[in-house]
């Protein structure tokens, strides 16, 4: 399925999109097929699934154990696009990773091997939007939204040169800092959606961990709210993690579902 | 050079891969340095404390005794003799005064064995800016001392639980911290790596080395010498020699760490010689030579000089290696120790172990002819901070 | 200078007492330095030495922090950066170099803590003269990392095993050894101690401190200091800062080691400023001050810092209190560490603890007036020898 | 008495001199009264009595060794002085210090306590004739001999410098080096005496230890042995050290008879 298409049928709904991270591979291939049918049942509407590279210089301590977990139990990319080959969802899905693993496996069969397994969409956290012109170009070929992401601290003529470039959504980085569950939505948050002069879809991520911080996000006016580390902790503590991703998948979708209320 | 710094690569090398909430930190970087670097004041400024506190210029001395032994006519140039011990301080001086320059209150870093932190807190404290330096939990117990040293100087020494707990943790966890601090916070690398600006800036503040050698060599000798030979993890010292000599007909050896063979696994290297045996690829910010396997996952380097210990190495040093303009080659661990050992025994002077690959290669080079006949070696470092892990070695073999 | 020499005293103190066997040697040292201390040949090549190897001139530094913080404009001269790490090789060097010029085939020498040793070892590495190194057995188990630089350097280090197994041993059995072979070997004495002419030789060749200060602080502040400010032990960098401003009105400090307090007991002293509660006598070859019991036996004396630990200290020294021309003060060891903490963290300079008792009695002292607006502190050496001294004081007092 | 007289005696006699030395209060002042009796029973004909210094730089480890015996048993100079006077013996008796116990104690009381003690000479081995000239004053006024070293090493200026100033004996250093006990006795030895042109008596020391080596340096021209460090291992043995004092004086002292026969 096609990002844009899943948040069509969400705008339809009125509804927000809840897009739930989770990284590929942890602690087991197995687990990641299990997980994501739990988020899918909570509710949530995308998922990014993480190929998890040695160095993750962007993430948080709890998003980069659970790389380091995967990589522990040997995911690699050839194991991760067999993975989400099959994978029975039929929401969209999102791979995140680091630049060099697509810059080692070369950027045309990255792209087709996203392709042909179903994804939807690339994010690299470590590509703005200036490095990004060749990926951008097989990502057209092959019809894959390449996402960029947008800060606080983004200046006015950076902000136009990401819009230019803008597929599938906007992820909106809501606090400076790294990926990782806070108590608190900063107030940037608003302030850097309505910086953000697009029609494109606005997802919000980077802190976010209940239903209520969720809502708080919609009715700031994101189209969607991204989450990570609160789904990767409860991987971490392993006990009943399916039970316990799907019934958080499903407090945040319920808080996104009542901001629209 | 105003120029270059238009453009964030040196060919394909180079460049600026790093989190969107970075760039914008990177682009007043970029700014303010090119405000500076030309700036008579800022220099003026700078050029004093490499002088007064750094204790610049370092001598180009004619090592007699290894010359014989070697058989080619070396001059070191003694970086060795710079406050605290190595080259590091000429970077983090230039840094620390851009950091006050630019009005930005708060220093962070990342350290590996901690020769880098080191020269942080010693410049932070010249300055009186805070030092932040990140440094693995594992590093911080086997570099004690420069812990120590650190905090001495009034440092905050954070030891990062991450990972593997090594240097490229620290990395990793100095670049979150810039990413939740850019606006009052300058981060400090340490060598000619990393995103645009860094390459470019640290290999300037380091070319005070190469101008000063080119001064120097002309004094004694009236011509250029026909080799210069530097040892290689990021780069930062060798840029520094190699740079002021780009132009010149004179020969450029990057001498990087071959460890214990030129051999790896699926995870490991057992040698950091990034520009011999790495592959192109990406990593901190930049796009240049990384030791990776065949998914592109970064192997864990090693050395024993735990300044070359890195899987990386500077953009403009893979351009310069693809061009031709400088020659790669590589000292394992144990031709290492032995040159130093030549260098205390025969000079009085104990190089780092970092340094000392330099002087391995020369050793193994100079009987062919392809130095020529007069070289220059940069002492990186001085090697006080070594004498444990050699001691070390010594009882191993007994 | 010719005149002095011919005078083996300093006023009262000086001279030679030493056995009969070592007059000749000393005579024939008188002599020989004598003919090349002026000799442009000499001195050139010494020259020559001092810049490309030692890495002088050192730096004469404002210490702009440390100067806000004791309230009085200080200077630090950064023996410190000085290859080795102190003042020392200043001395050695020129020994190292008579001792080729004498024709002489072998080096000997005492060391305490390994400092002066190690200065032998690299200036006999350098000159390729076979250098061995006496050192108390007890030393050369506390300063294994000294030991063991010695020995890189091709240096015999020889155990003392009589007596206390320290200092004094070391000293009385080089002088021994001297004694049995003076006909081929140099005794390298590193402070401006011991039988004439050591007093003087070793003071002119530290005297390139006071005169590269000289020039200096006339570039710097267009005058004298008011006042300079030197550790004493033997004495030797304070009389190598003193020496070259006798003659003008500048204020001249002798800081020696105040230990745990100024007082004595019938075998040991809890500290070593000599001058200060010393009495006269004769020890290790002149006449001096010496502390010592009522009897005259040599006390043991005591500090934080190894190298300011000594029973005796410079004829000349002595001489110059005498008359007033120095003023002999002290600081104790918790004062010495204070400072110590306050150059770390203010200005990123780990000075030797040596060096820390000058820092220290600045401190005390600049309030009063008595120092004048402008001090030049002679930062002796390095601290990286004393991190573990000062990280035991800390984990004592936790 | 004095030196000069045990010398003329002698040398009516036709035989060489014995001079013991060993170290005062090693290892207790009463031990040293027994022992100066043995060495004088076996033929001794002068005494050297050491007076403990703290750093005694000419001394080789065997003699350092007893004289850090005789300190830590409380040796002072106001001991020792009471134990000189307190001995019974008619044949010379020297002091043999450093020069800092001599100067701290005050030149000229130290002198009037070594007459008033019957001690008839001094010996300093740290004090070379250029520095001597104030205690030479003061042992001229007391009648007390200031006995000096030559050495191999003494050039020619030099020993007429010494050969001015001697009184008592002339102390020949044998070899270069320290106090010692060794093998075999330096070629060097013969040529010394020669160099010495003087009537005063020539006693050579350094490293003698048996009656031949005794025997050889009267043959050599010398007028007497001294031996330190052979004795002074005797009592670092302890076990009936007065005994073997005594045997190795007599065999010293036949050594040098024989040398005469
Ligand atoms: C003495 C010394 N030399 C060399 C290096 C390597 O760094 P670079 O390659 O940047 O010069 C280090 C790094 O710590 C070092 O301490
Ligand atoms: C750094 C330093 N300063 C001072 C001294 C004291 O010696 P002096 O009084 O001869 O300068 C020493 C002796 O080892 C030393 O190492």
């Amino acid at each position: 399925m096609k990002i844009s298409e899943k948040f069509n049928e969400l705008k339809n709904k009125k509804e927000g999109a809840l897009i739930a991270y989770i990284c590929a591979g942890d602690p087991t291939p197995e687990a990641t097929k299990e997980y994501v049918t739990a988020l899918v049942r909570g509710g949530a509407d995308i998922i990014e699934l993480g190929l998890p590279f040695s160095d993750p210089v962007a993430d948080g301590p709890t998003i980069q154990a659970g790389i380091e977990r995967a990589l522990n139990a040997g995911m690699t990319p050839d194991t991760y696009f067999k993975t989400v080959g099959s994978l029975k969802v039929h929401i969209p899905l999102v791979v995140m990773t680091y630049y060099n693993l697509i810059f080692k496996r070369g950027l045309p069969k990255f792209v087709k091997d996203c392709a042909a397994s179903g994804i939807s969409g690339i994010i690299v956290p470590d590509l703005p939007a200036e490095e990004s012109v060749e990926l951008a170009g097989f990502c057209k070929k092959y019809d894959i939204d390449l996402i960029f992401l947008v800060a606080p601290t983004t200046t006015e003529s950076r902000m136009e040169r990401i819009l230019v470039r803008r597929t599938g959504f906007i992820y909106l980085v809501a606090r400076l800092g790294v990926t990782g569950a806070r108590a608190d939505i900063a107030g940037s948050t608003r302030e850097l959606i309505e910086r953000v002069k697009t029609t494109t879809p606005k997802a919000v991520g980077f802190g976010i961990s209940n239903g209520k911080q969720a809502a708080d996000i919609i009715r700031a006016g994101a189209d969607g709210v991204i989450v990570g580390s609160a789904f990767v902790d409860i991987i971490a503590n392993g006990k009943d993690a399916a039970g316990k991703l799907e019934a958080l998948a499903k407090e945040l979708k319920d808080g996104i579902r009542a901001a629209h209320g | 050079m105003k120029q270059e710094l238009k453009s964030t690569k040196f060919g394909k090398y180079g460049g600026q891969f790093v989190p969107e909430v970075l760039m914008p930190a990177l682009e007043e970087l970029t700014e303010q340095y090119e405000k500076y670097k030309d700036d008579p004041v800022f220099n003026e400024e700078l050029d004093y404390y490499l002088r007064d506190f750094a204790g610049r210029p370092s001598p180009l001395y004619h090592a007699k005794r290894l010359s014989k032994e070697y058989g080619v006519k070396i001059y070191l140039k003694r970086e060795d003799l710079v406050h605290g011990g190595a080259h590091k301080l000429n970077n983090t001086l230039g840094q620390a005064l851009l950091t006050r320059y630019m009005g930005k209150k708060r220093i962070i870093a990342e350290t590996g064995a901690g020769q880098h932190g080191t020269a942080c807190a010693m410049a932070g404290a010249a300055f009186g800016i805070k030092t932040e330096v990140y440094m693995g939990a594992k590093d911080t117990v086997r570099q004690r001392m420069n812990v120590y040293r650190m905090e001495l100087m009034g440092a905050k020494v954070i030891p990062v639980k991450s990972g593997s707990q090594t240097l490229k943790d620290a990395i990793n966890e100095a670049m979150r911290d810039w990413v939740a601090n850019v606006e009052t916070t300058h981060y400090m690398i340490g060598s000619v790596v990393g995103p645009h600006p860094y390459p470019v800036m640290v290999r300037d503040f380091q070319s005070v080395i190469g101008k000063e050698v080119r001064a120097q060599i002309m004094d004694k000798e009236g011509r250029f010498p026909d080799s210069i030979v530097a040892c290689t993890g990021g780069g930062s010292n060798a840029m520094g020699i190699f740079h002021p000599f780009i132009g010149d007909d004179v020969q450029l050896f990057a001498v990087e760490a071959g460890g214990t063979g030129m051999k790896t696994t699926d995870k490991e290297a057992l040698h950091s010689a990034t520009l011999c045996a790495g592959e192109e690829g990406v990593l901190h910010g930049a796009r240049t030579k990384v030791l990776q396997n065949k998914y592109g996952q970064i192997l864990e380097s090693s050395s024993i000089a735990a300044g070359l210990d890195y899987a990386g190495v500077g953009p403009e040093l893979a351009y310069l290696a693809d061009i031709g303009r400088i020659k790669p080659c590589n000292s394992m661990d144990t031709e290492a120790l032995a040159a130093f050992h030549d260098l205390c025994r025969l000079e009085g002077i104990i190089p780092a172990l970092e340094s000392s690959h330099a002087v391995a290669f020369v050793k193994k080079a100079a009987a062919s002819g392809e130095l020529g006949d007069v070289v220059v070696i940069n002492i990186s470092g001085r090697g006080d901070k070594d004498l444990e892990t050699v001691l070390g070695v010594r009882h191993e073999n007994k």
